[in-house]
Formats: structure tokens, sequence, C-alpha cells
């Protein structure tokens, strides 16, 4: 054997294409540096295929790389795609990591071959439920949601969790790309005496929200927090000052935290790649960094002949002293037969006056979340 | 009865009083439709400054195809001018869009009204004025003076006007664009007797008070040869008579196909039409 | 503080904008009777043009009117090259053509930094200042003027259809090309005037747009669909249409969000609500409130 | 008269019954069998992932045809024909998840569960003409995914995992699924297209065209233009109730963005490309914009790998947008009756050989 | 065979009155002419009786059979066929094709039989065929019947949209000014198919005309209107030498029996 290909499946083009063409260049760029750093005895082949968000497209990218070149590993993207071909991932037994952290990917029975790289939305979003009833008990909150199944997935969740918490979940919305103007809803979620609004969504409706938020006065009334795929630069680049104080829960190390290793290895591989600043500041380029640095580990580790199932053992294997920390995230990478979720811990941060997140919380799994959503 | 080809061999250009350097006037046109359907097949004709000059022939014979050959309108319904020539006052039309060939004074009545449904009848009006070849205010009151119904149903829209007041709509519409020559499709098409009366006498007035050459293609040739000066008569895309409209009325085959009388001159009855009768053909 | 006043002052101001998306689209259809299914993208060209001027370094209103005129002339070039060779073609050609018009432009966007990502506009300095209160509802100074120039803009077209030779000819070309081809109108002209003009107000649309939610291709480009419920409820030939459908859509869309979302499961019923008044008026009035009947005689 | 049966140029038929034959020459019934062969053999002589873009084809093709009944020949310009198809493909995900019909009745009921949707669908075309009814469908495409995305019963548009069929022992399996659903969809797009040339050689057939053409004339004759248009609809959404049924197996799931507003755009595309109310325009219509996808997903792939445009600067995924549209484009600009018609070119050159003209 | 009855019927368009009271009687076997000013409400009159529009008052009734309500595709089966005044063809299909789709009230096979094809549908499509074959002949429309309606000359347009109608096999035809835009030798030959049809295939037949001489010439019985109401009726003699009728109308004392050439200009 004297290479394999490492692929990944996602959107460059269409809906999500801004989170999704970052990811895909870190995925490829990790690869090629893995490739120049002879990580593998072996010459990976690095493809990354835009889906278009495209469900028949992903599948299609799943047939043509699994069926066709069997190649030992599957990275992927979206939500939808991700459901649409958990079936064949279970068939095929070609362990898979998606981009989208949704805890049904995983939800048994039959997944045994779906990774999330990081903690799911359901765990971020009860993280932040922990977090308001922290603050204040007996809160009313609302949930805001995209209107697809990323959106919607850590809804079940979120309610189980606020009851336990004591918290009251007054109202589920869900807000897409297209909306032009929250008014209706912030007012409404006013009138309802909301304290806090819980986001998952991609960080464009965020941003006009939080933007409708400050010209209608409610920043301060209001506090607005978010999951993983809401928060990070590309919320302060849209909202800009309205981004303030928002508060955001992801398992990833932020680009200013230059002292990480993980932080140091993105900006040199960033710059080695002659990526855009923009592209390199991107959560999105780190977690594509992640989900390439998970499959060639799991390459690493599975022994010389890379396959599906050495591919599969390489992961489970990742846990107690062999558990994989290359440093993307605030936790270490942990996988196991029945463990499906990476780097499990995540940090609340809060967005300060430049725009920059900081952490007001240290690396910790949701306990609540343990509670709500036992895993297998 | 006299076959026309031996008293008009349409070879040789037709003798027309004295060519005038403002007539308009049609040397050997042919056209085609869609570069394969020819149509017309060498038509020549003159239109004499001033004079009103009728166009008579069967369905299909090519009149309307003549007009727009003249107009430049052609071109929207696929027909090319493959030879020949169309002229007037020294330059050469055939060959202009549209546009300009309204601006060198000719202007196109169409065939079955067309008007402007949902204008207003003054919209329909103004609408002839977008060359803006005069004042368009002052040439409303012009219109109004021609066709006084017009001025009562100014504010109605144009699609629920009747078909007199709908020819008089798109008459008085090309008249806004100043026209030195107004060409008429059928202007009688579906139109009460004392309408096409009423039309005749209103082209008439125009043609007297403006000097306006007209040339009028229609089927009801007993009103068009009472007044015209000057008519032609056309067939499978030929012409293959013409002369001053009086003689033209007393040809014999223009009054037996034409203006439905016998030789004897009285009018036929329709009833009497034998069965096994077949269309006498010229060529 | 009372919701009512606030999603009615809300409404109008996002209506206002449909107004404006809305008005380059009825140009188009009164003169050529072509549904534009490109004008959400020929939206997001005028957006990005602008956007891309300003990030030059290029003065914001100066970027705008840039824009403008540049899709004046994309307007004009399209007509050009796609639409004239459509004349006499059938209706659902020639709006395939739009269609394909619309994935070519979207290709064409991606050729620029600007089809993936989010992008907001720094806000210039007159714009910046606090806005005012309007029924208890905060206005900023931006949406104040998008509210002013939408309308501005819609009342000169009025004006300009109503009075206008020029605009007198354009619905008369929309009725009958042949007639009016045969008084002297160039028919591409007019066609081409039309698309011009659509392409400016899109501009307009998108800049506007732009600074009150920023920009991104999708969402943009999205308001080509939000159209059709304001043009099918104003009617599709009316300039007042576009106005008062733009408005109503505004209102009812955000009344919708107001008092339905709540008691729906998952909320979002403005993102369809508008499609159900556009299914109910094209079965009570399929031509809208102010459009033009079909004259229909046998 | 055998012989000239072999290589008849001109119209010999002399009785009208023999004007409704399909196949008359020799040459065509030979060409029929050697293509039904072919066809049969094809998954065998194509590689496994091409196969699986022919099944798409054909499944593109049901749906086709029965866009080309609303709107190639009934002049219903139908802008919601991937919801029609969506509609099939949750109605046999329910069926066969629900109800564990087997496949063989679900695919059916999806087909019957578009119709009767799409007949209420057209309801409004009773009153409605042309622009107003492309609108009418639109917004009836974008109702659609909006009420699938609320709906708890169907995962509220998330995946509906479809189960594993079986028939005659042979099971379908990640390896053999493209295959498995080949000799499946084949028979039943052979079926379809019968049954569409019959339709619409027929009176009901004839309706729909005079509608189109003009719909007061057609009153005139007797025919009831709002029955021939909810016909029409009904077909039409047959086909593509169809179509989602055999989508949803085909694809293992059902997913709302599959069926959504740009599968809709795509259909439309596929119709006119391969010709307006033709048949064999609705084949080859699916498989130009197929292959055009493909062809230019391998470009932008091959573009992507290659550093020769600036950075930010995303060549490889303009390239399908762009090419998809102008494809549409040229073709409406060009050649309006699509490849159909070149087809019609190129049978024209084979029906007159050996002669030339 | 039935008879057409027109009572007291009223047509108003918000606040046009397009007719006014009518009444009007079209016995069987015969020729009945309307005859008014444009505008006058013949072409509405047509409407109403074929279901294209309703009339806001009063009853049209075809021998059992109450019109005043129903779609024009209702009144068409009940043996009523028209002829447009302005051409409604399908332009894009040939003479046969046009002539085809009138027979469709007589194909009686269901969708299903459609599907399977062979079998009825088969059968009555030849037939038909065979029909539609007999009034290309009697029309005399052989030279044309592959031709794009679309692209024949207007005169023989009018004859197919005749044809169409006869094709439907009516008991009641009703033809809009058939005669419009046509030369005298033209208006003969649609003169003589008139008359056969009416008298070898004894249908009743309507007609709108504009051309007088056709009129009096052809009619078994005028109806005039004016301005939406009915002003005269009778034979034509009568007719024509009514003085509302000359005033409204004709503008001549009689149509002329004679010479048309009176006025020519010299
Ligand atoms: N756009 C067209 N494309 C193809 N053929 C055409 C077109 N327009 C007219 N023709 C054909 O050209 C011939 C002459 O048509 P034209 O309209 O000039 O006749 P006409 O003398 O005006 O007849 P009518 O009295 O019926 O108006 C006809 O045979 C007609 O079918
Ligand atoms: N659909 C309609 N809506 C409004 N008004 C109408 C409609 N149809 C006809 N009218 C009006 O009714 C009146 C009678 O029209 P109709 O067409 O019956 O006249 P007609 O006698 O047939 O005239 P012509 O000889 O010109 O054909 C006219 O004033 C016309 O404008
Ligand atoms: C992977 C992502 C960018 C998230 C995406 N919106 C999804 O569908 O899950
Ligand atoms: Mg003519
Ligand atoms: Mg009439």
């Amino acid at each position: 054997q004297r290479n394999t290909t490492l692929v990944w499946s996602g959107a460059i083009t269409g809906p999500t294409s801004d989170a999704g063409s970052s990811y895909a260049a870190g995925v490829e760029d990790y690869c090629k540096y893995a490739n120049s750093q002879k990580m593998l005895s072996v010459t990976l082949n690095c493809v990354v295929r835009d889906d278009q968000y495209n469900n028949a497209n992903t599948q299609r990218n799943f047939e043509e790389f699994v069926g066709g070149q069997n190649v030992p590993v599957f990275l992927g993207y979206a939500t939808g795609g991700m459901l649409q071909i958990k079936g064949v991932v279970q068939e095929t037994k070609v362990p898979t990591l998606p981009a989208s952290y949704h805890i049904g990917l995983i939800d048994p029975p039959n997944n045994q071959y779906m990774f999330l790289p990081v903690s799911s939305y359901s765990e971020n979003i009860v993280a932040l439920l922990e977090y308001v009833a922290s603050k204040e008990r007996g809160a009313k909150v609302a949930l805001v949601v995209n209107p697809s199944p990323f959106g919607r997935d850590p809804v079940v969740d979120a309610r189980k969790a606020a009851a336990r918490l004591g918290l009251k979940i007054t109202d589920v919305q869900e807000v897409g790309g297209n909306n032009l103007d929250n008014t209706a809803l912030l007012k409404r979620l006013e009138a309802q005496g909301v304290k806090y609004v819980i986001n998952q969504n991609t960080a464009g409706p965020v941003a006009n929200i939080l933007k409708d938020a400050k010209r209608l006065n409610l920043l301060g009334k209001m506090q607005f927090l978010g999951a993983h795929y809401t928060g990070g630069e590309d919320l302060t680049k849209l909202a800009g000052d309205a981004a303030k104080d928002f508060i955001w829960a992801t398992s990833y190390y932020m680009f200013d935290e230059g002292d990480r290793p993980g932080i140091q290895l993105v900006k040199r591989i960033g710059a080695q790649n002659g990526r855009k600043a923009d592209t390199i500041r991107s959560v999105h380029y780190t977690s594509g960094m992640l989900a390439a640095a998970i499959a060639i580990e799991a390459m690493k580790r599975g022994g010389r002949d890379i396959s599906a199932a050495s591919v599969y053992k390489g992961l489970t294997s990742m846990n107690g002293s062999r558990s994989f920390n290359p440093g993307f995230t605030v936790g270490p990478v942990t996988f196991s037969a029945k463990d499906h979720v990476g780097a499990e811990s995540l940090r609340l941060l809060q967005a300060d006056a430049t725009g920059n997140f900081k952490a007001i919380t240290g690396a910790q799994r949701s306990r609540m979340f343990q509670l709500v959503h036992p895993l297998k | 009865m006299t076959s026309i080809l031996q008293t008009q061999p349409h070879a040789t250009p037709p003798p027309v009083g004295t060519a005038m350097g403002s007539d308009l006037t049609i040397n050997n046109v042919e056209v085609v439709y869609h570069d394969i359907v020819q149509v017309l097949r060498g038509v020549s004709l003159n239109v004499r400054a001033g004079r009103v000059t009728s166009l008579l022939g069967t369905n299909g014979a090519g009149k309307t195809t003549t007009l727009r050959a003249i107009s430049g309108l052609l071109k929207p319904e696929n027909g090319k001018i493959r030879e020949g020539t169309v002229t007037f006052e020294g330059r050469v039309l055939s060959g202009m869009n549209g546009t300009d060939v309204v601006k060198s004074g000719v202007v196109q009545v169409p065939e079955g009204r067309r008007v402007f449904k949902h204008l207003s009848v003054e919209e329909n009006l103004r609408a002839g004025a977008i060359l803006g070849r005069g004042n368009w205010q002052s040439d409303l009151e012009r219109i109004y003076t021609y066709f006084p119904k017009l001025r009562a149903l100014r504010n109605k829209q144009a699609g629920y006007t009747s078909g007199g007041e709908q020819q008089m709509i798109a008459i008085g519409r090309a008249l806004m664009a100043h026209p030195k020559v107004l060409l008429l499709d059928e202007p009688s098409l579906g139109l009460a007797p004392l309408l096409v009366a009423e039309i005749f006498d209103n082209v008439r007035q125009i043609n007297r008070q403006e000097g306006v050459g007209v040339l009028v293609v229609e089927q009801n040739a007993s009103i068009a040869l009472r007044n015209s000066d000057y008519g032609y008569v056309m067939e499978g895309g030929r012409i293959v008579m013409e002369g001053e409209s009086a003689e033209l009325a007393s040809n014999p085959d223009v009054k037996e196909f034409y203006l439905g009388v016998t030789e004897q001159g009285s009018r036929k009855s329709f009833r009497e039409v034998k069965s096994y009768k077949r269309r006498k053909r010229w060529m | 503080m009372d919701l009512l006043p606030q999603l009615l002052i809300a409404g109008v101001v996002i209506g206002s904008i449909y107004a404006l998306a809305a008005l380059g689209f009825v140009l188009i259809y009164k003169s050529s009777r072509v549904i534009n299914f490109a004008h959400g993208q020929i939206i997001a060209t005028g957006a990005f043009i602008a956007f891309a001027l300003t990030q030059s370094g290029l003065n914001f209103w100066l970027a705008g009117l840039i824009a403008m005129i540049a899709t004046f002339l994309l307007g004009m070039l399209i007509e050009r090259v796609f639409l004239r060779r459509m004349v006499g073609e059938p209706i659902i050609s020639v709006i395939m053509v739009t269609i394909g018009l619309s994935s070519v432009i979207e290709g064409l966007i991606h050729l620029t930094p600007y089809g993936a990502g989010n992008f907001s506009f720094t806000t210039p300095a007159a714009l910046a200042g606090d806005g005012v209160s309007v029924l208890g509802t905060q206005l900023s100074r931006t949406q104040i003027a998008g509210v002013l120039a939408a309308l501005g803009l819609l009342a000169g077209f009025t004006y300009f259809f109503n009075k206008s030779t020029l605009g007198i000819t354009m619905r008369a070309v929309a009725d009958d090309q042949m007639a009016a081809m045969s008084v002297g109108t160039s028919v591409e002209r007019v066609f081409a005037l039309a698309w011009a003009a659509a392409g400016l107000s899109a501009a307009a649309a998108g800049v506007i747009l732009g600074l009150m939610s920023g920009l991104t291709l999708g969402g943009l480009a999205g308001i080509g669909l939000k159209v059709f419920p304001v043009v099918i409820l104003g009617g599709l030939d009316s300039v007042i249409g576009a106005i008062v459908g733009g408005m109503l859509i505004g209102v009812l869309e955000n009344l919708s969000a107001g008092y339905l979302d709540g008691l729906v499961p998952g909320g979002g019923t403005r993102e369809v609500f508008p499609f159900i008044i556009l299914i109910a008026v094209l079965l009570l009035r399929p031509y809208g409130l102010f459009g033009t009947r079909e004259i229909e005689r046998v | 008269m055998p012989a000239s049966r072999f290589t008849q140029t001109g119209n010999y038929r002399v009785r009208y019954q023999q004007d409704q034959t399909i196949f008359a020459t020799y040459a065509e019934q030979a060409s029929l069998i050697v293509g039904v062969l072919l066809l049969l053999a094809l998954p065998l002589l194509i590689p496994k992932t091409m196969l699986r873009d022919v099944d798409m084809i054909m499944i593109f093709a049901v749906a086709v045809l029965g866009l080309n009944v609303t709107t190639g020949y009934t002049g219903l310009i139908n802008i919601g024909q991937a919801a029609f198809m969506g509609v099939g493909a949750y109605a046999t995900a329910l069926a066969a998840t629900r109800l564990n019909l087997p496949f063989f009745l679900a695919i059916p009921l999806g087909g019957l569960a578009g119709a009767l949707v799409g007949t209420f669908v057209g309801l409004p075309s009773l009153r409605l003409k042309y622009l107003y009814l492309a609108v009418a469908t639109l917004a009836f495409q974008i109702i659609f995914e909006w009420t699938v995305g609320h709906s708890p019963v169907l995962a509220q548009g998330g995946a509906i995992s479809m189960p594993t069929v079986q028939i005659f022992g042979v099971r379908d399996t990640f390896l053999n699924h493209n295959m498995f659903w080949y000799y499946i969809i084949l028979p039943v797009l052979v079926a379809m297209a019968l049954l569409w040339r019959n339709v619409l050689r027929t009176r009901h057939g004839r309706a729909m065209i005079a509608v189109r053409d003009n719909d007061r004339a057609a009153a005139a004759m007797g025919i009831n233009p709002g029955t021939a248009k909810l016909t029409a609809f009904m077909i039409g959404s047959f086909y593509a109730g169809i179509a989602g049924g055999l989508f949803a197996y085909f694809q293992k799931a059902v997913v709302i963005e599959d069926y959504g507003l740009h599968t809709s755009v795509q259909l439309l595309a596929m119709a006119i490309v391969g010709g307006l109310g033709s048949l064999p325009g609705s084949f080859l219509g699916p498989m130009f914009i197929v292959a055009l996808d493909r062809f230019m997903g391998s470009a932008s792939a091959w573009l992507g790998e290659q550093d020769i445009f600036p950075q930010g600067i995303d060549v490889a995924t303009a390239l399908r947008p762009l090419a998809f549209g102008l494809a549409i484009m040229l073709f409406l600009m060009f050649e309006p009756r699509g490849l159909a018609n070149w087809w019609r070119l190129v049978r024209m050159y084979f029906k007159k050989w050996p002669y030339k003209f | 065979m039935p008879q057409l009855h027109v009572e007291h019927v009223t047509l108003a368009f918000g606040g046009l009155k397009a007719l006014t009271d009518v009444s009007l009687v079209v016995p069987e076997g015969e020729i009945v002419s309307i005859i008014g000013p444009n505008g006058a409400g013949k072409t509405s009159l047509l409407n109403c009786i074929s279901g294209f529009y309703h009339p806001t008052q009063g009853r049209i009734t075809f021998g059992a059979h109450d019109l005043s309500r129903s779609a024009p595709n209702v009144v068409t089966s009940y043996g009523i066929a028209r002829a447009f005044q302005n051409l409604e063809l399908f332009r894009g299909l040939s003479v046969v094709e046009n002539l085809l789709l009138a027979r469709h009230t007589h194909l009686r096979y269901s969708l299903l039989d459609s599907l399977v094809y062979y079998g009825r549908a088969s059968r009555q499509e030849a037939e038909n065929r065979a029909y539609v074959e007999r009034v290309i002949d009697f029309m005399e429309l052989e030279a044309h019947r592959h031709h794009p309606v679309g692209t024949l000359a207007y005169g023989i347009q009018k004859r197919v949209e005749v044809a169409r109608a006869l094709t439907l096999a009516p008991q009641l035809l009703l033809l809009d000014e058939p005669m419009a835009g046509m030369n005298v030798e033209e208006k003969e030959d649609m003169v003589r198919f008139i008359l056969d049809i009416q008298r070898e295939q004894g249908i009743t037949v309507m007609l709108i005309e504009h051309d007088m001489g056709v009129v009096m010439d052809i009619s078994d019985r005028v109806y005039v209107l004016d301005f939406g109401l009915k002003i005269a009726e009778g034979t034509p003699a009568e007719v024509s030498a009514n003085p509302r009728v000359i005033e409204a109308y004709t503008g001549v004392a009689e149509h002329p029996p004679a010479p048309a050439l009176q006025g020519v200009s010299a």
C-alpha cells in the first residue's frame, strides 16, 4: 500500500458555504501537512469535494469514494447529508466524521460508525442552559433555531434540561438566513419577558438578530447565547459591536489564544498554504483540521494496512492514556466503541467590546446533558 | 373576356403617370418568410403623393406583406425583402427598420385594428407620438377634430370600445406620427356598413386637408375604388392589374370577382352561386 | 409597550424594501410580459458592487450611485444579449431564460470574493447617528433613509408611467408590440430601458437591504422570491401595486411573526405566510389589487 | 411490400389505423430489440458510479415525463414538480416505515399521493393562466417545504431512513444497490413512457394541447378546460410521485433538501433542454443535465487542485451554476426544440439511409 | 330538432349594458342572421348562447336544455357549435388536428382506455379520423390538411374555423362574421358552404354578418340589434326597408340589389 485517499465532502458552495469553505481549507491543509511531515507510511491523496449542501451529492460522493475507491474513512459535513447516509455508513462500516455535531447522528440503534469530533449541539445548548440557570433561577428562555434538522436538533434535549433546571422555555422559534427583519420576533419575546435567547443557528441569522436587538435597545435587557456554529469570528465580523456580550459555547480554542500548540499549528499551516487572514482566523478552519487530524491519527494507530476496519480500531482506541490531543480543542479527543464524541469538554466564551471571545468558564462537560441524554 | 396578361404584362414596370420625387415607389419587390415561403414575386407599385391608392386582392395574395415590406415590419414576422427596393422621397426605405421608416414619414395602420387594449383612448393616441414629431397636445386636438367621437371616449379603456371606434383610434394613433403617407390595412374589416363609410370619409378628409398620401388595402373593393384615385389588383404575390379607379371598376373581371356584379351590371345574388364553381385564376 | 404599532412600523420598513425590489420586477413585466426570476441575483449584484467599491475605500454614497449605474448597464446588456432573442418565443421559454440567467449570475458572483460568506457595510457617517422612535419603535437612520429612498423612486416611476410619452409607450409595447412598432416605437429600446431601470432599482434595493441586514448572496437573491407575493398581491403590472403590495406583505408578514409564530410550534410563519396570501389572492383576485384585468373577448 | 417496409422512407400508410403504430418498419423493430438488449446489459458494461447516474437519470426521466404532461403539453408552467416528487417520496416513506408495505406497493402509493395532492394544487388552474399558475406552483413548492419542516411525522425534513428491500431473494445492499434499482427503475420507466405515449395520442392528450393553445376554443370544442387541466396535473404529479417513491428508496432516505426549489428548477431545465413535450427529450434532458453536472463537478475538482486562480476567487464553485445556467439559456436561444430535435435529425438520417435525401 | 329560444336576455358589464331585454327565436333548419352596428351586442349574444357569457337576466333554451348558466363545453355537448369572429384556432396544430379536436365529445373512451390504447381507443380514433376527412372534403381543405393552421392565409383559416365547428356535428351552428375580410369571390365560396350545410345536412345556422348582400340573399329571417336592443326583425325584405335599420345601420334605403358601382369617382 503506497497511498490512500482522505476525502471530505461538504458545502464549498451553496448554503453554509461560508463555514464550509474554511472547513474544507482546514481539512485540505492539514492533510498536506501530514504528507509533508510523513505522518503516515503511505502518501495521502487529499480530496475535498463540493457537495453544495446537497444530500444527493453527498451520497454520491460517499458511494464514489467508499464504494468505488474503498476509502477507509469519510469526512462529511452537513446534518442533512449525514442523516441521509447514516444507513450506508452502518452498512459499509466506514468510519465517518461529520462537521455537523447533530446528536442524532450517533444515537443508537445501529450507529456504530459515526463519530462527532467535538461535543454535540445539544450539549452546547444544555451547557448554556446550565449557565443561565446558574445566573437566574426560573428565568424565561427562548430558543431560536435554524429551520432545518440542524437547528431543530437540540430542542428536545433543551426542553428536558430546562425542565430539570427550573427554567421556562417560553418559545421556540425558527429563523433562517433570509430573515431580513427580526423586530416582530424580538418584540414578542420582550413582551413575554424573555431574558435569555439561546441560538442554534449559523452566524448570519444570529448577527441579524443581534443588530436588530441593538437597534431596539434590547441588548441590555436580553442576553443572547449560542451553540458552536453561531459564534466566533464570523459573528463579530457580521454583527459588529452588536455582538458584544454574546455568549458562545464551543470546544475549540480561539485564534487569539496563540500560546496553544494547536493554534500555533493552525497559524503555521495557514501561512504555509497562503490562506487569507479571515480563513485562518475562522474557527471552521480549525475544525476542519481537527477532523483531518483525527482521521489521520486513526489511520496511524490502526496498523500498517489502512482500511475501514483499521481506522475504526484506531478511533475506538483513542481513550484513556491513548486519547488524542492535537491541541485544537479544550479537551482531548476520546473515542471508544461506546463513546462517539471526540472532544467532550467545552467552554463558554463571551465577546468583548473588540469582538474577541474570552472564556468565561473553564473546560468542562455539561453534567445536565449527561442526565437528559445518556449515551448508550 | 380580356386576359389581363395581354393588356398589362406585369413584367414591364407599369406605366404610372409621371413619377414624382415624393412618390412612394415599390420596385420589383420579392419577399420571403422564414427564408423559404416566397410571398411576393416581384411587386411594383407607385403611391402618388397626396393621392389615395388602393390595393385589392384575394386572401393571401400578399397585400399585408406588401405593406409590411414598405413599413419595415417584416422582420418581426421573420420575413425578408429578397429583391427590389422601396423608395420614398429619394430615400431607400427597404432595409430600414420600422422606426426609421416612420421617421421618414410612412406610417402603417395594422390589420385588425390592434389598439392598445389596456390603455385609455387618449393614451393610445399619445403612444403614436413616441417619435416626438410635433407637439402632442395640439396633435391630439387635431385628431379629435377628425374624430369627435374619440374626444368623448378619451378616458375609456380602448379594449372596451367598439370596432369602428378602434379603427378610428388606430388611424388617429398613426396620424400622431405626422405621416406623409398612410398605409391602411383593411380598415373596413369587420365594420358595419355605416362605419365603413364613415371611416372612408375620414380618410378622404385627412387626405384632402393634409395632403397625406394613402395606400389602402381593401377587400371591400367597391368602397375602396369609390374612394381612391388609382388602384392595383394583386394575386398570388404579383400585381395583375392596375389603373385609374374608375377604369378598374368597369373592368369585367374586377366586376365579377371583386364587386360581385354580373356582366349585365346587376348585383349577383349569393344564393345563385353554382356549386361547382371554381375560382378563376389569372396566373 | 404595545406590540401592534411596533409590528406595523417594522412591517412598513421592510415592506418598502420589498416594494423597491418589486418595482424592478414590475418594470420588466409591464413592458415585456417577462417574469424575471433573476431579479434577486441582480439585486445581489448591485449590492456587492457597492460593497466592493466601499471596500476599496470609496465613499458609500458614491459607491451606491456607481452600483446603480452599473446595474443599469447590466440590465441593458442582459436584455440586449439574451432577452432580445426571445421576443416572440413562448412564455415558458422566456421564464426559463431568466431562471438560467439567475444561475449564471450566481456563478459569476462566485467568481468574486463575495460568493460565499456574510458581509456588512460600514454604516456611513450620515446614517450612523441615533435613530428616531416612531410609535415606540426605534428606527435607525438607515431604515428611515431606506424607506424614503424607496418611496421616492416609486413615486418617480409612477409619474413616469402615467404622464410621460415614453412611459405610456412602454405600457403600449406591453399590450401589442407590433402595433407599437407601427408608429415607430423601437421595441428593443423600450425593453432595454425597462431592464435598465429594473437594474437600477434593484441596486438601490440591494444597497439598502445590505445596509440594513447585511450581505449574503443567499439572502439578497432570496428577495427575488419574496417579491412574488408582493407583485401578485399588488398586481403584476402596477407600480402602485408594487408599493401597496410591498407594504402590505411587509406588515402582514410581521403580524404573522408577531401573533402566529407563538401559536405554531417552531414558528417561522413569516416565511410561508406571504405565499399563503399569494395563493389566496390568486384564487380570489388573480390580477391583484391594482393589476390590469386581462381584457378577454371572443 | 416487405422490402419497402424495411427501408420505408415516405408515409405509405394507407389506413388510419396504420397511422397509429409507433414502430412501423422492420428496421425500427430491429433497433428496438437491440436497444432493449443493450439496456438490459448496461449495468454490466459501465462503471458502478456511472450506474448511479444512470439510475438518477431514469428517475428524473419519470418526473420529467410528468412535467411534460403539465408544462410541455398543457402549457401549465409548473415550478413545483420537485414538491410533488416530495409528496410521493414522503408517502412512500410512511407506507414503508409505518405500514411496512413492500416497495412494490409503497411506490405506487407514492404515485397516488402525488396525483391526489397534484390535483388539489391544480385547482387554481381552473381560474389561472400561464404565469399566474407558475407563481402558484412556486408558492406550493415553498409551502410544501415549510410544511414538511414543521411536521414531526415527517421528521421535520430530516432523514427518514428507508428499509432495505429484497425481491426474488435478491437483497439490496450497498454494493449492488445501483444495479438492484436499475432493474426496477428501468421497467417502471419503460411502462411509464408507454402510458405517456398512449395518453398523449388520444382525446385526453389532445384536449391538453387544445387547452394550452387556446382554452376558449377548447371549450367550444366541448372540452372542459378545467377537467383537462386537472387531468394534466393529476397525471403529471402521479409521475412525479412515482419518481419520488423510487428516489426515496434509491437515496435510502427521504430528506426535504432533495425536493427543494432547486430540484424543481432542474427538472424544468431537463424538460426544456430535452425539448418540451417530447418523449425522447424526456430522457435526453435528464441525461444532459446530469452529465453536465458530473462533468462540471470533475472540472471544478480539477480546477480546485490547480493553483492558477487567486485566493478567494473560487472558479471551481462558480462552474456548476454557470454551466447549468448557460446550458439552459443557450438551448433556449439556439435550439428551443431541445435535444429531441437533434435526435430527430439523427433518426431522419438513418431512416433515409442509404439515400441521402 | 330543437329550436333556440332567447327570452328577455339582458347582459351587463358593470354599468354597461351589452344586451337589453333581447328575445328571439331560431327555428330549426333556417338560416337566421343577426345584424347591427359594431358594438351592438351581436357577439355578446352569441357568447351568451354558447356559454362564454352568462346573461344577467333572462333565459336561453335549446330544446329541453337551459343554456343560460351552462359552461361553453356543456353547450357544445347539447349540439351547438360555434365559429369565432376573431380566429380562435389552435394555431400550432395542423388542419387535421384542429378538426380531430372537435371530435372530442364524440370519442367516448376513458382515461384508462387511453392508457391502454389498443382496443376501444384505437378503434374510435380511426373512425373519427375518417369523419374528419369527410369534413375536409366537404370544405375543400384537402390541400391544407397537414399544414399548421397559423401559416395559412386568413381566408383559409376562416374556412378551417367553420370546418371545425362542422366537425362537431352540431344541430345549430353559430357563425360570427365568417366572411369578414374576404372579397366577393371568397364570400361566394363561403356562402356556398353555408347553404350546403343548411340544405344538405339540415343544420340550423345563426349568422352574424356585416355584408348586407349576403345577409339579404341567404337569410330566412333577420334580427337587428343596436345598442344592445333588438330594433327590428323579420324577413330580409322587411328588415331592409325598416327606417330604423337604415338609420342605425345600413345608411341606405335598401340594400342595392343592383350595381354597387354607382359612386365610383371618376
Ligand atoms: N409571418 C408569416 N410567416 C409565414 N407565412 C406568412 C406570414 N405572414 C403571411 N404569410 C403568408 O403569406 C401569404 C400572404 O399573406 P398576406 O398576409 O400578405 O396576405 P393578404 O393579401 O394580406 O391576405 P388577407 O386578405 O387574408 O389579409 C399567405 O399565404 C400567408 O400564409
Ligand atoms: N368582456 C367584456 N367586458 C366588457 N365589455 C364588453 C365585453 N364584451 C363585450 N363588451 C362590450 O359589449 C358591447 C357589445 O360588444 P359585442 O362584441 O357584442 O359587439 P358586436 O355587435 O359583436 O360588434 P362587432 O360588430 O364589432 O363585432 C361593446 O360595447 C363591448 O365593448
Ligand atoms: C456543518 C455545518 C456548517 C452546520 C450545518 N448548518 C448543518 O447542516 O449542520
Ligand atoms: Mg392582409
Ligand atoms: Mg362581434
